[in-house]
C-alpha cells in the first residue's frame, strides 16, 4: 500500500477493473458469437447464452448477499425471498402482457385464474400491465419488505444466529403463503407461459440477447454500487459493525440505521436480479422461496470468497456451471460431487476460491480481502466489556 | 425509495441536533456529570447501590475499588449500555443520559475506553481513527463522507500523540497490546468528547508504556474531563488529585489519594487486603 | 318352513341388488338374520346351503359371492365362522386349475404351500407359485356384510370386546329377530360398556320404529341422551327432524345439546393431545440439534439427514427380524443411536473439528455433507420410500369415551420424547461427560487448562447430538415417510424450535417444541393447516423481536453475546 | 445387497454419463427428463428406469429405422426452472428426437414453452388436471374424466352419500375437486354433504384432519374420501387413518395419486379395502402385463419392484412414438407429431389405446382395492375405453373449448362459441 495520506483504494481498484473488463468482454462477445451462424465453430448457441444470462442474475444475487454478509456480518438465510419477490413482480407484468392470448382467451384474467374460476382480477394485480409500475414494484416490494423486517429486527438488536434463523422463517413463511392458491399468484405452478416483454417476443434470439446484455449491465452497475458503498466510510463502518458492533455504537454510529440501509440496498439488488431472471428462465414459482435456495446461495458466496464481491460472482457462476454440467454428465451421482465440493472448499480454502488468487498476488490491494478469518459473524456483538 | 429518503431525512435532522458536544450541554454549576441515587441489580445482586457521583468539568477523577465494586457497571450506565433501576444521570444540567441510546450519548460528548482494548482489528490504524472522528455520523453523510485536509491533519496529529505514525497503515489487529490501548485512546481523542471514561488503560502494560499513557491522560485533563478506573495504585497516585473509592456499588470514600488511603474504612475493605 | 326348493328362488329374489348401498345393507342383514331365525331348519338344508355357499364363493361375480356368504352364514355349519373369517382376512384362495378352495399354509422359498379348505390333516398339501392361486375377491360392501354376519354370530362371544364390536356393527340395523336376541342378551350381559351399547342399539330401534308408543320413545330418548355413541346422537338428531311430538322433540333436542356440550370438551381435549404429540415430534427432531447447534455452536445442516439415518436403521433392523416387529422397534432405538452417533463422530472428526470458531463454515460443510448423505441413501436404498411396519402394541387407540379416543402410537411418542429428554437432561446435568461438555461450551481454553480433553469431549458431544437425532428417526419412521427427503422435511422446523427456545437451553427446546405444536393445532381448525404454519412462523419472527435471545436466554459458545 | 445396489447405481451412472458424452451420429436419441434427485426423485426415478428398459428392448428388436436408439438422461433435480433449462439442453445440444419426462404439472408448464419454441415432442406420463392441450405435448396419463369421475360414479353406486374432497394445495387437486364438486352437485348432492380440505406439500401431521373426517363420517350417511393428496404426504395420511382405526368399509378413501409404488412405502395391512382409480394395476391379469412385469424385474434385477400406472403410460407413449416414426419413416418431430394422431398400440390391460386428435389417449378406467400385499385388487372396470378430455365440461372457463390438432382446425383450445383459437405460441 502507498503511504499517500488518502491511502484507501478507490472504487476502481485492480480487482474491480479486472472484473469489469471481463464482464464487458463476456457481455459483448457472447451476443456477437451468438449472431454467427450455427455452422461456425465459434458460434455460441442461444441455449448457452440464456444459460449465461441466468448465471449473471445469480451472480448479482450473490453480490447482494456478499454485501450484507461479507461486509456487514449479517448472515441472511432469506435472500432468496427478495429475489423471488422481484421475480414475481416481473412475472405478474409478463402475465398481464399475455392479455387475451391465454388459452381461454380471457382479456383480463390469467389462465390459472380462469380455470379456478375467479371472477375478477385481485386488486394487487392492478397496474402490472404497465412496465413502469412493475419496474417500480420490482424495487419497492423487496425493498419495503427488507425495510420493515430490518427495522424490526435491527432496532431490537436481533443478531447472529437468531437473525439468520428468522430470515429463514421469513422466506419459509413466504414459501408457504405463495403455495396457497387463494393468494392469487398461481399457487405451486406459479407464473409461466410468458409471451413477450415490452412488445418483444420472449422466444426470439434478439430479445434473449437483449435480456442477456441487460443482466450483464445490471450486474456491472450493481457491482459498482456495492463497491461505492464498501469503499465509502459507510463501508468501513459496516466492517466495524461486523467486527465490533458495540464499539461502533460507543463512537457514535447508529448501528441499526447503517444495517437497515445496507440490508435494504442488498434486498433491492436481489429483487432486480430476480426480475431479470424470470423472463430468461420462463417461470417463477414458490419453490424459489425455498430456504434451501437461500442456504445454497450463501454457499456460492463462501465458495467464491467472502467480502470480495467478485468472489461472490465467481462462486455463483462456478457452482451453477458445475450444476448444469454435472446434472447432465453424471445425473445419478452429481450430488456427491457437489456436496464434496462444498466440504473440500470449506476445509481447504477458508477464503474461498478467491483466497488462492490473493495468496498468489500479495500485491492485491483489496484491503477487504483479509477479513475472512474473523469467525464471530454469528456473535458479532463484539465487545464483551 | 421514498421510505429510505424518509429515514435519511430523520438522520439529517438528528445530525443537526446533535453535534459532538450538544448545545444543550450546560455546565453552569461547574458540574459536568451528575449521578444521583443510581441503583441497578442483576438478578438479585445489587451491582450499584444508591450511587451518588459528581464530576467537575475539566477534572481527572480516578475511581478505585475492589473487583465487583461496580466500576464498570457505573460506566455502562453513563454510556447507556445499562439502564439503572432507579436514580438519575445528567450530563451537564440539561441532558438526561437515561433517555438516550449509546450513539446519542457518544454524540453528546461522552467517549469511552473499554477494559479490554477493543479496536477494529480488520481495519488500518488510520481507518480506526477516521471512523472515530468527531462529526455527523448519519448513514448518508457517512456514505458521502470525504476526508478534508484539516481532518487529515487532525488524524495525523493524533497519530503523533499516540505514537503510532509508523503503524498508520497497519491493520489494528497487528498492533501490540499496549499499542491497541493507545489506539483506543487515540480514537477517544478523535471523538474529542467532553467527558472521557477510561477503564484500566494500563492493564498489562510495560512500565515505559505506562508512563507514556500517564502523560497522555494528564495532557487530556483540562480540555477534557476524564474519569479513570484503575487498579494500579502507583499509577493512580502518579496522576490523580481526586480519588473516589467504590465499594459494593456505592461511594465509600472520596478525596485525594492520601486522604483516601488514610481512611480506615477504605483500608479495611480495600487497601488492607 | 325353509326347504332347499324354496331356498334358491328366495336367494334369487333377494340378492341381485341394484338399489343403493344402504338398502343393500339392510336387505342383506335382514336376509342373514332371517336365516339365523330358522334355527330348526333341517340338517340337509344347512349342509346344502353351506356347500352351495362355498360353490358360489368361487364365482368372479361379487353378487354371487354375496349370496354365497349369506348362504354360509345361514347354514349354522360349525365351520361358518371359520370360513367367514378367512374371507374377511382375505386368506381364502381358489386354486385356478382345479377350482378348489384352498388356504395358504406356509411359504417355501418363492412358492406357497396350500391345503384344501377344512383339510386339517394336511394330506392335500401342495406347493404352487403365487400366480397359480387366486384370492376369493371381496369388496368393501361384502366386508361390511361379513362383519354384520360375524357380528350376529359373535353376540355371545367370550370376550366383551368382541361382543362390543358385534353390537357396534348392528346399531341402527336391527331387525325384529336381532332385537329379540339383543334384548335377551341385555339381561344376561355382564360387561357394562356392552350393556350400554345394547341399550343404545335397542333405543335407536325403539325411537325409529313406527309402532312404538311415546312412552317407549321417551325412555329411548333418555337412554340416548346419556350416551356419547355417534349412532345415538344421529338417531336423536334425525328424530328431532322428523317427530311431530312436541314434548319428545324438546327432550330430544335437550339431549342433543347435552351431548354436544360433552363433545365440545372432548374436542378441546383432542386438540390438546394432537398439539402435544405434534410438539413432541418437533422436540424429538430438534433436541439433537439443541446439542450440536445449541451447545457446540455447529450450524449442523446435516442434522435432518442424521434423523433420516435413524429411520433407515429402523427399516434395516425390521428387515433383519421380520417376524418380530415389536422387538425390532425396541432394538432399533439403540441401533439407530449408534449408527447416527457413529456417522456424527465421523463428521466431527473428519470435518467440523477443523472449523471451530468459524460457525458459518460449519454451515457450508454440513450442507455439503447433507447432500452427500441424501444421495448415498438414494443410491443404497433406492429413492423409493421404505415401508416400516407399526408394531401391534403401538397400533390402535385408547377409547376414553366414544367421542374421545387417543391413538396409541402418538401416546408412545409423547412418552418416548419425554423419556429421551429426561435422560439427556440428566446426562448433561449429572454425569462427568455432561459437566465437561458444559465446561467446554462455556470456556474452551479454561476447560483445557483444567485438563478436560476438549477434543474428545467435542467428538462425544457431537456424537451424542447425532445419536439423539437417530433416535428421533426411529420415532418418525412410525409416523411418516422413510425416504431420502425425510431429513429436509424437519431441519427447518428443528432450527426454529431450538432458536425459539433459546440456543443452548434444553428446557427451552422442550417448551418451545411443545408450545409450537399446541399453538399450531389450536389454530389449524379455523385457519387451515397452511395458514396455521405461516402464523406460527410469523409469531416466531415477532417473538424474537421481543426476546432476541429466545425463550430461555442462555450464554453458550454460539449464544454468546 | 446394499453394496451391490450401490455399485449397480454407479454402473448405470457411468454408462449414462458415457452415453450422453459420446454423441454417436448414427443413433436416434431419446431424451429422458425425470428428476433423479430432490423431492420428486421418489416417483420419477422409476420412470427413468422404465424408459431405459423400453429403449433397451427396442434395440434388442433391432432398433428403429435401422438405427439404434440411445437414451440421453439428465437430472432436472426437482427444480422447475432447471426442467426448462434441461429440456432446452436435450433438444438443442443433445438434439434428441423426442423427450419422455416430467411428473408434476409445474415441471410440464415450465418446459412447455421450450418444446413449443423448438417444436419437439414431449410424452407426459402422469395423470393431471387437464385444461391443457399443446401441439408438442402428448398426454399419456389420465385426464380427470379418465380417473376422477368414474371413481365417483363407482362410489355412488356403492351407496356413498357424503363426500370429503381432500387434496394437497396445488393445481391438480384444486381443478379435480372443482370438477368433482360441480359433478356431485349435478348429481344432487347437497353442499352440506361435501367437505373440501387442502393441505400443504409434504404435510406430515394429519391428526386433526383425519379426526375431522372421522367426525364428518359419523353422521350416519355412508361417507367416502376422494383423495388428491400428493406424493410424500400420503404415507403419514394413510398411517394416521390406520392409527385412528378408520377402516375401508366405514369410510373408504379413493386416491388418484397412490399407486403400487407409493404403497411399497407403507405397511398396507391397516389399509386393506381403501381404493385407487387408475388405468392400470400391476395385478391386472393379461399376457402383455405378465411379460412387462417379467421384463421389468429382469431389467431392474429385483423381484420385489412393482409396476404402476405412469410406467404403463410410458410404455404406451413410447410404443406410440415408435409406431408413428415407422409410419412417418422419419424421426423429424413435426412429421411424427402429426403421424402420432390415430396411432393405436396395445396397453397393459389387454386392450388397445389410441392417440386422440387432442393429444390425449383412450384408456380403460379401473378401480382397485388395496390388498395387504401392497397390490390392488380390481373391483370395477369401465366396460369400454374412455377418451381423455383435455377441457373439462364441468368448468365454466373450459366447457366451450375443444382441441383438435388435425388440419384444418389444428388448434389446442378452439372456442366453439367465439370460434376463436387463442394462445398459440407459433
Amino acid at each position: 500500500m502507498t503511504t499517500h495520506p488518502q491511502m484507501y483504494e478507490g472504487i476502481f481498484n485492480k480487482s474491480t477493473i479486472r472484473f469489469l473488463t471481463v464482464l464487458i468482454v463476456v457481455a459483448l462477445a457472447v451476443p456477437l458469437l451468438n449472431a454467427l451462424d450455427s455452422s461456425n465453430p465459434l458460434h455460441v448457441s442461444t441455449y448457452t447464452m440464456t444459460l449465461m444470462g441466468k448465471y449473471l442474475c445469480y451472480a448479482l444475487l450473490a453480490v447482494a448477499v456478499d454485501l450484507v454478509w461479507g461486509y456487514l456480518g449479517i448472515l441472511s438465510l432469506g435472500h432468496a425471498a427478495f429475489f423471488a419477490l422481484g421475480g414475481y413482480a416481473m412475472g405478474m407484468y409478463l402475465m398481464r402482457q399475455i392479455g387475451d392470448r391465454g388459452v381461454y382467451g380471457d382479456p383480463l384474467l390469467p389462465d390459472f385464474m380462469v380455470f379456478l374460476n375467479w371472477q375478477e382480477l385481485p386488486w394487487f394485480w392492478y397496474g402490472f400491465d404497465q412496465f413502469w409500475f412493475a419496474a417500480l414494484m420490482i424495487v419497492l416490494v423487496p425493498g419495503l419488505l427488507a425495510f420493515v423486517f430490518g427495522w424490526l429486527a435491527f432496532r431490537s438488536r436481533v443478531t447472529g444466529v437468531y437473525l439468520s434463523i428468522i430470515t429463514q422463517a421469513l422466506t419459509y413463511a413466504l414459501l408457504l403463503a405463495f403455495f396457497r392458491n387463494e393468494m392469487g399468484f398461481g399457487g405451486n405452478n406459479g407464473l409461466t407461459d410468458f409471451k413477450d416483454i415490452l412488445g418483444f417476443d420472449l422466444q426470439s434470439d434478439a430479445t434473449r440477447m437483449a435480456l442477456y446484455v441487460a443482466s450483464a449491465i445490471a450486474l456491472g452497475l450493481g457491482y459498482i454500487a456495492c463497491r461505492m458503498i464498501v469503499t465509502s466510510r459507510l463501508g468501513r463502518v459496516a466492517v466495524a459493525i461486523r467486527d465490533a458492533e458495540a464499539r461502533t455504537r460507543f463512537i457514535g454510529y447508529k448501528v441499526e440505521n447503517v444495517k437497515l440501509f445496507i440490508f435494504v440496498v442488498s434486498a433491492v439488488l436481489a429483487g432486480v436480479a430476480g426480475a431479470l431472471y424470470v423472463p430468461q428462465v420462463g417461470i417463477i414459482n414458490p419453490s424459489e422461496f425455498s430456504p434451501l435456495n437461500s442456504i445454497e446461495l450463501v454457499v456460492w458466496v463462501a465458495l467464491g470468497g467472502r467480502a470480495t464481491l467478485y468472489g461472490a460472482v465467481v462462486g455463483a457462476v462456478a457452482v451453477n456451471y458445475a450444476k448444469t454440467y454435472l446434472t447432465a454428465a453424471m445425473p445419478e451421482i452429481w450430488l456427491f460431487s457437489l456436496g464434496a465440493m462444498f466440504v473440500l472448499v470449506t476445509l481447504f480454502l477458508p477464503k474461498g476460491v478467491m483466497g488462492i488468487l490473493q495468496r498468489e498476488r500479495p500485491d492485491n490491494d483489496d484491503s477487504d480481502g483479509n477479513n475472512l478469518d474473523n469467525g464471530n459473524d454469528l456473535d458479532n456483538c463484539g465487545v464483551k466489556a | 425509495m421514498r421510505l429510505i429518503e424518509e429515514f435519511q431525512h430523520r438522520d439529517k435532522v438528528f445530525d443537526f441536533m446533535m453535534p459532538n458536544t450538544s448545545p444543550a450541554l450546560d455546565v453552569g454549576q461547574g458540574y459536568l456529570l451528575y449521578l444521583e441515587d443510581i441503583s441497578v441489580s442483576f438478578d438479585g445482586f445489587k451491582a450499584i447501590n444508591k450511587l451518588n457521583l459528581y464530576i467537575n468539568e475539566g477534572e481527572l477523577r480516578c475511581i478505585i475499588g475492589p473487583n465487583g465494586a461496580g466500576k464498570t457497571t457505573m460506566m455502562d450506565i453513563i454510556t447507556g449500555k445499562t439502564r439503572p433501576d432507579e436514580g438519575s444521570a445528567w450530563f451537564g444540567q440539561k441532558i438526561n443520559l437515561l433517555e438516550m441510546s449509546e450513539p446519542e450519548i457518544a454524540q453528546a460528548g461522552i467517549g469511552r475506553k473499554f477494559q479490554k482494548p477493543t479496536v477494529f482489528e480488520q481495519q488500518t490504524v488510520f481507518a480506526n481513527l477516521e471512523l472515530a472522528m468527531t462529526g455527523p455520523k448519519g448513514v448518508f453523510t457517512t456514505l458521502m463522507a470525504k476526508l478534508s485536509s484539516s481532518q487529515l491533519d487532525h488524524i495525523d496529529h493524533v497519530l503523533g500523540q499516540i505514537g503510532l505514525k509508523q503503524q498508520r497503515n497497519l491493520l489494528a489487529g497487528a498492533l501490540s497490546h499496549g499499542q491497541k490501548q493507545w489506539l483506543e485512546i487515540g480514537m477517544l481523542l478523535m471523538q474529542n468528547p467532553k467527558l472521557l471514561l477510561v477503564d484500566e488503560p494500563v492493564a498489562g502494560m510495560t512500565h515505559q508504556e505506562m508512563d507514556r499513557t500517564g502523560e497522555l491522560l494528564t495532557s487530556l485533563a483540562g480540555e477534557h474531563t476524564v474519569i479513570l478506573v484503575e487498579h494500579d495504585m502507583d499509577f493512580v497516585r502518579s496522576l490523580a488529585n481526586q480519588v473516589t473509592v467504590l465499594h459494593q456499588g456505592s461511594v465509600l470514600a472520596e478525596g485525594t489519594m492520601d486522604q483516601v488511603q488514610s481512611d480506615d474504612k477504605v483500608v479495611q475493605v480495600y487497601l488492607g487486603e | 318352513m325353509c326347504t332347499p326348493g324354496l331356498m334358491a328362488p328366495r336367494g334369487a329374489i333377494l340378492f341381485p341388488f341394484s338399489g343403493s348401498g344402504g338398502l343393500q345393507m339392510l336387505l342383506r342383514v335382514l336376509w342373514v338374520s332371517l336365516l339365523l331365525g330358522f334355527g330348526l331348519a333341517t340338517s340337509i338344508a344347512r349342509a346344502d346351503s353351506f356347500e352351495q355357499g362355498l360353490e358360489q364363493l368361487k364365482s368372479k361375480d361379487f353378487s354371487h359371492i354375496e349370496q354365497g356368504i349369506a348362504a354360509i352364514a345361514s347354514s349354522g355349519n360349525a365351520n361358518t365362522e371359520l370360513v367367514l373369517n378367512l374371507l374377511l382376512n382375505g386368506e381364502l384362495y381358489r386354486l385356478k386349475k382345479t377350482d378348489e378352495l384352498v388356504v395358504v399354509q406356509g411359504k417355501q422359498d418363492k412358492k406357497l404351500i396350500i391345503v384344501n379348505l377344512f383339510d386339517d390333516s394336511g394330506a392335500s398339501a401342495q406347493t404352487v407359485s403365487k400366480r397359480k392361486i387366486k384370492k376369493v375377491r371381496i369388496n368393501n360392501n361384502i366386508r361390511a356384510s361379513l362383519k354384520a354376519a360375524l357380528a350376529s354370530l359373535k353376540l355371545s362371544a367370550a370376550e366383551p370386546e368382541q361382543r362390543r364390536q358385534a353390537v357396534n356393527q348392528l346399531i341402527g340395523k336391527l331387525t325384529p329377530e336381532l332385537y329379540q336376541t339383543l334384548s335377551q342378551r341385555l339381561d344376561v350381559e355382564s360387561d357394562s360398556s356392552v350393556q350400554e351399547l345394547i341399550a343404545v342399539a335397542l333405543a335407536v330401534t325403539d325411537l325409529n320404529s313406527a309402532d312404538s308408543d311415546s312412552a317407549v320413545q321417551q325412555t329411548a330418548v333418555a337412554t340416548l341422551s346419556d350416551s356419547l355413541q355417534p349412532a345415538a346422537r344421529n338417531a336423536l338428531a334425525q328424530f328431532v327432524e322428523t317427530t311431530d311430538n312436541a314434548i319428545l322433540k324438546s327432550q330430544a333436542s335437550k339431549g342433543l345439546r347435552s351431548i354436544d356440550e360433552k363433545r365440545k370438551w372432548a374436542g378441546h381435549a383432542e386438540t390438546l393431545f394432537f398439539g402435544l404429540s405434534l410438539g413432541s415430534v418437533l422436540v424429538l427432531a430438534a433436541i439433537g440439534l439443541a446439542i450440536t447447534f445449541g451447545v457446540m455452536g455447529v450450524i449442523n445442516m446435516a442434522h435432518g439427514e442424521l434423523i433420516m439415518l435413524g429411520a433407515y436403521t429402523t427399516y434395516v433392523v425390521q428387515l433383519l427380524m421380520p417376524d418380530n416387529i415389536a422387538l425390532s422397534i425396541l432394538v432399533s432405538i439403540p441401533a439407530a443411536f449408534l449408527v447416527s452417533a457413529f456417522v456424527g463422530i465421523l463428521i466431527e472428526r473428519g470435518v467440523i473439528r477443523f472449523l471451530y470458531g468459524r460457525p458459518l463454515e460449519t454451515l457450508l460443510a454440513t450442507f455439503g455433507i447433507s447432500l452427500i448423505l441424501q444421495q448415498a441413501v438414494r443410491s443404497i436404498f433406492s429413492p423409493l420410500n421404505r415401508s416400516v411396519a407399526t408394531p401391534e402394541f403401538m397400533s390402535g387407540v385408547i377409547e376414553i369415551n366414544p367421542v374421545l379416543s387417543l391413538t396409541l402410537n402418538r401416546l408412545y411418542i409423547i412418552a418416548f420424547c419425554l423419556i429421551v429428554f429426561a435422560l439427556l437432561f440428566m446426562l448433561l446435568r449429572y454425569t462427568r461427560l455432561g459437566i465437561e461438555v458444559r465446561a467446554v461450551a462455556q470456556n474452551r481454553a479454561m476447560a483445557r487448562a483444567m485438563g478436560v480433553r476438549s477434543e474428545w469431549v467435542d467428538a462425544m458431544t457431537f456424537g451424542l447430538g447425532s445419536g439423539i437425532a437417530g433416535v428421533a428417526g426411529v420415532a418418525l419412521s412410525q409416523l411418516t415417510n422413510v425416504g431420502p427427503n425425510l431429513g429436509q422435511a424437519y431441519i427447518i422446523d428443528s432450527f426454529m424450535v431450538v432458536v425459539f427456545g433459546g440456543v443452548g437451553n434444553l428446557w427451552g427446546t422442550l417448551v418451545a417444541g411443545l408450545s409450537l405444536g399446541v399453538a399450531n393445532k389450536i389454530m389449524e381448525p379455523w385457519a387451515g393447516a397452511v395458514l396455521a404454519k405461516i402464523l406460527v412462523l410469523v409469531f416466531i419472527i415477532l417473538f424474537i423481536q421481543k426476546r432476541p435471545r429466545g425463550l430461555f436466554p442462555q450464554k453458550g459458545r454460539s449464544a454468546e453475546g | 445387497m446394499n453394496l451391490k445396489k450401490l455399485m449397480l447405481a454407479a454402473a448405470i451412472a457411468g454408462s449414462m454419463s458415457a452415453g450422453s458424452v459420446m454423441a454417436d451420429e448414427d443413433t436416434i436419441k431419446v431424451g429422458v427428463l425425470h428428476s433423479l434427485s430432490g423431492t420428486m426423485a421418489i416417483s420419477e426415478t422409476t420412470l427413468k428406469d422404465t424408459m431405459l428398459m423400453l429403449i433397451d428392448e427396442q434395440n434388442k428388436k433391432g432398433g428403429l429405422l435401422g438405427k439404434k436408439l440411445e437414451a440421453v438422461v439428465v437430472d432436472p433435480a426437482s427444480n422447475w426452472p432447471l426442467f426448462a433449462e434441461k429440456a432446452r439442453e436435450l433438444i438443442e445440444k443433445k438434439d434428441v428426437d423426442a423427450v419422455f419426462g416430467c411428473w408434476t404439472s409445474v415441471s410440464r408448464k415450465s418446459v412447455l414453452p421450450v418444446f413449443e419454441e423448438l417444436d419437439s415432442l414431449l410424452f407426459y406420463p402422469v395423470q393431471y388436471e387437464g385444461e391443457e392441450s399443446s401441439k408438442n405435448v402428448f398426454y399419456t396419463g389420465a385426464a380427470p374424466n379418465q380417473q376422477a369421475i368414474p371413481a365417483v360414479d363407482y362410489l355412488m353406486d356403492q351407496g356413498v352419500k357424503r363426500w370429503v374432497l381432500a387434496g394437497t394445495d396445488y393445481v391438480y387437486p384444486r381443478t379435480t375437486n372443482k370438477i368433482l364438486e360441480a359433478y356431485l352437485k349435478d348429481k344432487g348432492v347437497p353442499a352440506s354433504d361435501i367437505m373440501i380440505n387442502y393441505t400443504p406439500f409434504g404435510h406430515s401431521d394429519w391428526q386433526s384432519i383425519v379426526s375431522d373426517i372421522k367426525k364428518f363420517g359419523s353422521k350416519g350417511k355412508k361417507t367416502a374420501v376422494v383423495s388428491t393428496i400428493n406424493g410424500d404426504a400420503n404415507v403419514p395420511f394413510y398411517k394416521e387413518l390406520g392409527n385412528q382405526g378408520i377402516s375401508a368399509d366405514e369410510i373408504p378413501v379413493v386416491a388418484f395419486s397412490v399407486g403400487e409404488e407409493e404403497l411399497s412405502g407403507i405397511d398396507t395391512k391397516p389399509l386393506v379395502g381403501h381404493l385407487a382409480a387408475w388405468n392400470y394395476f400391476m395385478s391386472v391379469e393379461s399376457d402383455v402385463n405378465e411379460e412387462f412385469i417379467e421384463a421389468w424385474h429382469a431389467f431392474i434385477k429385483d423381484e420385489d419392484r412393482v409396476t404402476n400406472d405412469p410406467m404403463e403410460a410410458h410404455y404406451i407413449g413410447f410404443n406410440m412414438w415408435v409406431e408413428a416414426v415407422k409410419k412417418a419413416g422419419t424421426t423429424d418431430p413435426s412429421v411424427v407429431g402429426d403421424a402420432l394422431i390415430g396411432v393405436a398400440v396395445p396397453n397393459l390391460t389387454g386392450g388397445y389405446s389410441a392417440m386422440m386428435p387432442n393429444h390425449h389417449i383412450t384408456k380403460p378406467v379401473l378401480i382397485g382395492e388395496i390388498q395387504d400385499d401392497g397390490q390392488f385388487e380390481t373391483v370395477w372396470k369401465t366396460s369400454g375405453l374412455v377418451a381423455g378430455d383435455a377441457w373439462s365440461d364441468f368448468l365454466p372457463g373450459s366447457k366451450d373449448l375443444i382441441s383438435d390438432w388435425r388440419a384444418p382446425l389444428s388448434c389446442g383450445n378452439y372456442n366453439v362459441k367465439t370460434s376463436k383459437c387463442s394462445g398459440q405460441n407459433y
